[in-house]
């Protein structure tokens, strides 16, 4: 027995007003990275009882469910975590140049930092291969600061 | 531990989700009778209640609802309210004058029908104030051609 | 814990892109009536419902209250559940659970999606707007992928990052996500309740563009209208009430936290590494008596948005060693007729009405082991033990059910 | 039931207009306190069961970034979307099902400064029909529902008013309440502006930031924890149709059949001789006598004379939101869960000024829907039963 579907129905439009919204997000942990990035430098919090450190840093440990408020400051240089090549935007449209985002474990971190990378062909780039950071000449404290990644 | 730093980051999302909801061949159909100043129904053959608008199970029967009945125009005033705000994006906001508004048996439906009334006055609208709808004129093919109510008589 | 079993499933009568016919509580309705049809039971016989979906893509707060009336649930106690992608089954864990606990014996479970209301890569962006727009303050290129990366991997999100980090860690090529998305389009061609049904060959999915390195369009998963009931009961009503059952026999969940490029917070888990399904599937295994999954299960269903999640999700949830899935779908172990078919349903990879998407794989294995599947999808061997598994949160949370041809052996 | 199911703690936050903080750093502490109560860590709870609901946090999956902060990290965990109390029936269930021995229940909602409450309720509205004519929305349905038991049963505006101030009164007990007054009078409540007649404001909920977290264990690990357990002797829920307008708004259906549940669960059979005190969600004052009276706490269309004679006060004859209910705070999917944890507060007499005397049997309430559509109860007991 095949299925049919009836005629088409109108249809009548509603919205979800996400404008409306007011939200509070945990601003502690972006303020101590741009904060340093103005300085060229990477700051994260480290849990003193398991050793994570968190980039940017929270204000709780997820493992160890405590508070944590040590900061620390990170290389920044590290391994690819992994990475993806993007071929085409959001609507399916092949891009002009195959750009490569990727993840970073900077030294000194137990989390990933997103970015670009530079400097190479897509088609060698590697997981664990090493990167730095490439910074922008004038840094305002902005996560645009880091410019790129290129590989060491 | 010291009392921890903090800084809470408001934030705001500078768009508003749209959805397309069909509105299925019941209402569909409503709307279409509408537009002929006509008020359909539907009613459920086992329990026998006529409900406006029409839908396609009743829930106490769990059965389709596949017989149209026409309703109305008039009907009777059960229920009412005064609103002296109105909610708009949920924020209150006064309403001047004040919306009146009732859920009216039509004649020949069982269920109530929410809409306005106009024509009368605020210490007159009552249950079992006999009212008749009033259509969009010309009809523009959408739930707004049952305008609204008024006094019948 | 008493023995529940899945007594029953109904599905509407297609998943499609577009259901134009009908509005959302008629099409829920036609998989609920279809459930009633497929156990010959009456709204009479279910003492409570669950019901799950995701609320933003059809823009409706708790939508069970709009459904109520063409369900079923009037009079009835009706419990919602929403976790993401796992709903579905979250949704079906707790029909379970309220079997289990005694407090009733005959639940039935609501899931289902009609994603064409909405736009559903606007509705999965909900899940980080407010910190996306943080980072934005904050100086991140959403699009450009500078200062910190943004939406890094294309439209594919992070599930690039996963299938890279997969490929690297498995050893499988990028010929392997091809050749999975083949076998499953194909397994879906004879699946009268899949979405995209056509046979696929690897040079089809071949010839589809990347979208974001190493996936390809064809790697995706399509968007669907859809619903799926299913029915569980205790063993004491499973026996008056059904002559074909399949048993639910474990039960997990795990989730870890949100993997989202750093947004806000950094994670501290590589989204391939996926240690909730270990945890969960662990947990299920023990709750099911399974000592050695690799010899006990006979097929799975697995969440799968993406054609490279099968192959890391049989690693990840103790199916077969770390590496080995590439070489399993090489020597056609994953086929339907192999000796370990994994999605012959298509899996979400071919139907993705989101909220029935994890409700569907428990209710293909229950089919699978009633040998009741329509189409031409049956497993040909004795399936006694299958694995469901569902997927969802932001690349943190797993639930996992095992559905077995006997109920669970007391301890 | 054959096993049992222990309340062992509660913790709420300070509920309010604005928390001041994000809502998973208000979860973090929330759930640190309680913890820290018991001496325990996330290593020792079961299964963790979040409420919220995606409208209410603004966001897809309401519950991606509140796992952590609760502690569940690496371990079991759901959401139930809907009211508080439903989730605190389902931790139960998972804990009566013999695979977990502790749950924690963790509910919250932003509705003070986050989100617009009035707003997320039309969206509960039937899109292609009800949400496109804006005739319906959460007070002019309160309104249509207040007149239905007020023509009903003759109670009048004054009494209504009544209601409203007992629980503002009550409200002012509760040191985790928001809208609160110690002198309410009724016609303190008659000053406050109409919104949809018979309702003024003084008559509806508040807009609240809050959450509440409850720890549930099965009986052998309730001993270990606590030396006063609170035991849930029976729950149930019901839901009714959504078409107002083929409801009895004067009267609460699925309040009446979720009560029925839970008492014959709780071995109940005259609700009003054995309940001592009940906390109620009632979103609007009218509310309460409608859902009092399915519940069998006084006899039906008494809510006029139960307001006149004081019945239902702190030293009445059948105490009601001692803790001022939902006219106190009402922080949507918090908000049952709130009513568990009063109850709780009462039958370990740890409720301070607001502390029911003698208190040994408890029913808690929660709601969702337009004029209450779903409702679900908890009956709770000091005895293990």
């Amino acid at each position: 027995m095949v299925f049919e579907m009836g005629p088409e129905t109108r249809q009548v439009q509603g919205t979800w007003d996400v404008t409306t919204y007011k939200y509070k997000i945990e601003g502690r942990g972006m303020k101590l990275l741009c904060d340093a990035m103005k300085e060229k430098k990477i700051r994260g919090i480290r849990c003193n009882e398991c050793g994570t450190v968190y980039v940017p840093g929270p204000t709780f440990c997820r493992k160890c469910h405590i508070d944590i408020d040590e900061v620390v400051e990170v290389k920044d240089s590290g391994e690819v975590g992994t990475f993806a090549v993007e071929m085409a935007d959001m609507r399916g449209n092949p891009v002009d140049t195959e750009r490569v985002s990727a993840q970073i474990k900077l030294e000194g971190a137990d989390t990933w930092l997103g970015g670009t990378i530079e400097g190479i062909d897509w088609h060698d780039v590697k997981i664990g291969m090493k990167v730095k950071a490439v910074w922008a000449d004038n840094p305002e404290g902005k996560l645009s600061d880091i410019d790129h990644f290129e590989p060491i | 531990m010291a009392e921890q730093e903090r800084i809470v980051v408001n934030a705001a999302v500078p768009l508003d989700f749209t959805y397309n909801y069909r509105v299925g061949p019941y209402l569909e159909t409503y709307i279409q009778e509408l537009g002929g100043n006509k008020i359909m129904a539907v009613k459920c053959g086992g329990c026998g209640k006529v409900v406006v608008p029409p839908r396609k199970i009743c829930g106490e029967c769990n059965r389709l609802m596949d017989e149209w009945v026409e309703v109305g125009p008039e009907g009777t005033v059960e229920n009412y309210t005064v609103g002296h705000v109105t909610l708009s994006k949920g924020l209150i906001e006064p309403a001047d004058p004040p919306v009146m508004l009732a859920l009216i048996k039509l004649d020949g439906a069982t269920s109530l029908l929410a809409s306005e009334v106009r024509g009368v006055e605020q210490a007159d609208l009552k249950s079992g104030l006999r009212v008749k709808a009033v259509f969009a004129d010309p009809a523009e093919n959408s739930l707004a051609d049952l305008d609204h109510f008024e006094p019948a008589g | 814990m008493r023995n529940v079993a899945i007594i029953g499933v109904g599905y509407t009568p297609v998943f499609v892109s577009k259901r134009k016919d009908v509005n959302i509580v008629e099409m829920i309705s036609e998989a609920v009536d279809a459930a009633f049809r497929n156990t010959n039971l009456t709204p009479d016989d279910i003492d409570a419902l669950t019901f799950g979906n995701m609320q933003t893509f059809e823009g409706l707060n708790l939508p069970h209250l709009w459904a109520a009336d063409h369900i079923g649930a009037l009079d009835k106690p009706t419990l919602r559940v929403s976790t993401g992608g796992t709903t579905g089954m979250s949704t079906l864990q707790a029909a379970y659970y309220q079997v289990a606990s005694g407090l009733y014996d005959v639940v039935m479970a609501v899931t289902w999606e009609k994603q064409s209301e909405g736009d559903s890569q606007v509705g999965l962006a909900g899940i980080v707007m407010p910190e996306a727009m943080v980072m934005v303050q904050h100086g991140m290129d959403l699009f450009g992928g500078r200062g910190m990366g943004g939406m890094g991997g294309g439209s594919t999100g992070a599930a690039s990052y996963q299938a890279m980090s997969y490929l690297h860690h498995s050893g499988a090529s990028p010929e392997h996500i091809d050749k999975m998305a083949a076998l499953e389009r194909t397994n879906a061609s004879k699946n009268p309740y899949a979405h995209l049904r056509k046979v696929t060959t690897v040079e089809d999915i071949q010839a589809t563009p990347f979208i974001s390195w190493p996936l390809r369009y064809g790697h995706t998963c399509p968007t669907s209208d859809g619903a799926t009931v299913a029915i569980v009961a205790s063993e004491e009503k499973a026996a008056k009430l059904a002559d074909q059952v399949a048993w639910v026999t474990g039960v997990a969940s795990c989730t870890s936290d949100p993997t989202t490029a750093n947004l806000i917070e950094g994670q501290i888990t590589d989204p391939a590494e996926q240690q909730p399904a270990r945890i969960a599937s662990e947990k299920a295994f023990a709750m099911a008596g399974i000592k050695n999954p690799r010899k006990e299960i006979d097929m799975a269903e697995l969440y799968n948005g993406f054609a490279h999640q099968s192959l890391m999700w049989l690693e990840k949830l103790g199916l077969c060693k770390e590496g080995e899935a590439h070489k399993m779908l090489d020597k056609g172990a994953l086929d339907i007729d192999g000796e370990l078919p994994t999605n012959a349903s298509g899996g979400v990879f071919s139907t993705n009405a989101i909220g029935a998407s994890a409700m569907n794989r428990p209710a293909e294995c229950a089919l699978q082991i009633m040998r009741k599947i329509e189409g031409g999808h049956q497993i040909p061997k004795k399936v006694r033990n299958a694995l469901a598994h569902g997927w969802g949160g932001l690349f943190q949370y797993v639930t996992v059910m095992i559905i077995s041809d006997e109920p669970r052996k007391a301890k | 039931m054959e096993k049992k199911v222990a309340i062992v703690g509660q913790a709420q936050t300070k509920h309010s207009k604005d928390i001041g903080m994000p809502r998973e750093r208000m979860l973090f502490e929330l759930v640190k306190g309680l913890f820290g109560q018991f001496g325990i860590t996330r290593h020792d709870i079961a299964t963790f069961v979040l409420c919220s609901n995606d409208f209410q946090t603004g966001r897809t999956i309401s519950n991606v970034f509140e796992d952590t902060p609760v502690g569940a990290y690496m371990k079991d965990e759901t959401k139930v979307e809907a009211d508080g109390l439903m989730a605190v029936t389902y931790a139960a269930t998972r804990i009566l099902s013999g695979i977990y021995d502790t749950a924690l229940v963790v509910s919250n909602s932003l509705g003070g400064s986050e989100f617009r409450p009035y707003l997320i309720m039309d969206y509960q509205l039937n899109p292609t029909y009800d949400r496109q004519l804006g005739l319906l929305n959460e007070l002019s349905t309160a309104a249509f529902q207040a007149r239905s038991y007020m023509d009903k049963y003759n109670m009048t505006d004054h009494q209504l008013n009544m209601i409203a101030a007992r629980l503002l009164r009550n409200a002012a007990k509760n040191p985790n309440a928001l809208q609160a007054k110690a002198d309410a009078t009724p016609e303190y409540v008659a000053g406050s502006e109409y919104l949809y007649e018979p309702l003024r404001k003084l008559h509806c909920y508040p807009f609240t930031d809050g959450a509440c977290a409850l720890l549930l264990a099965s009986a052998e690990k309730a001993k270990d924890l606590t030396d006063n357990p609170v035991w849930i002797a029976g729950m149930g829920d019901s839901i009714e149709s959504y078409y107002l307008g083929e409801r009895e708004l004067f009267r609460s259906r699925s309040s009446r059949l979720a009560a029925e549940r839970a008492y014959k669960m709780a071995g109940i059979s005259d609700p009003a001789g054995q309940i001592d005190v009940a906390e109620i969600s009632a979103r609007f004052a009218h509310q309460e006598p409608i859902i009092c009276e399915a519940l069998g706490l006084f006899s039906e269309g008494s809510g006029g004379a139960v307001a006149e004679q004081g019945l239902s006060e702190i030293d009445g004859e059948m105490p009601v939101s001692p803790s001022g209910g939902a006219l106190g705070a009402y922080p949507f999917s918090a908000a049952g869960a709130i009513c568990v944890a009063e109850c709780f507060r009462q039958l370990t007499d740890s409720a301070g000024d607001a502390q029911v005397a003698n208190a040994g049997t408890a029913v808690a309430h929660g709601q969702d829907g337009f004029c209450a559509q779903h409702n679900a109860v908890i009956v709770l007991s000091k005895e293990e039963g």
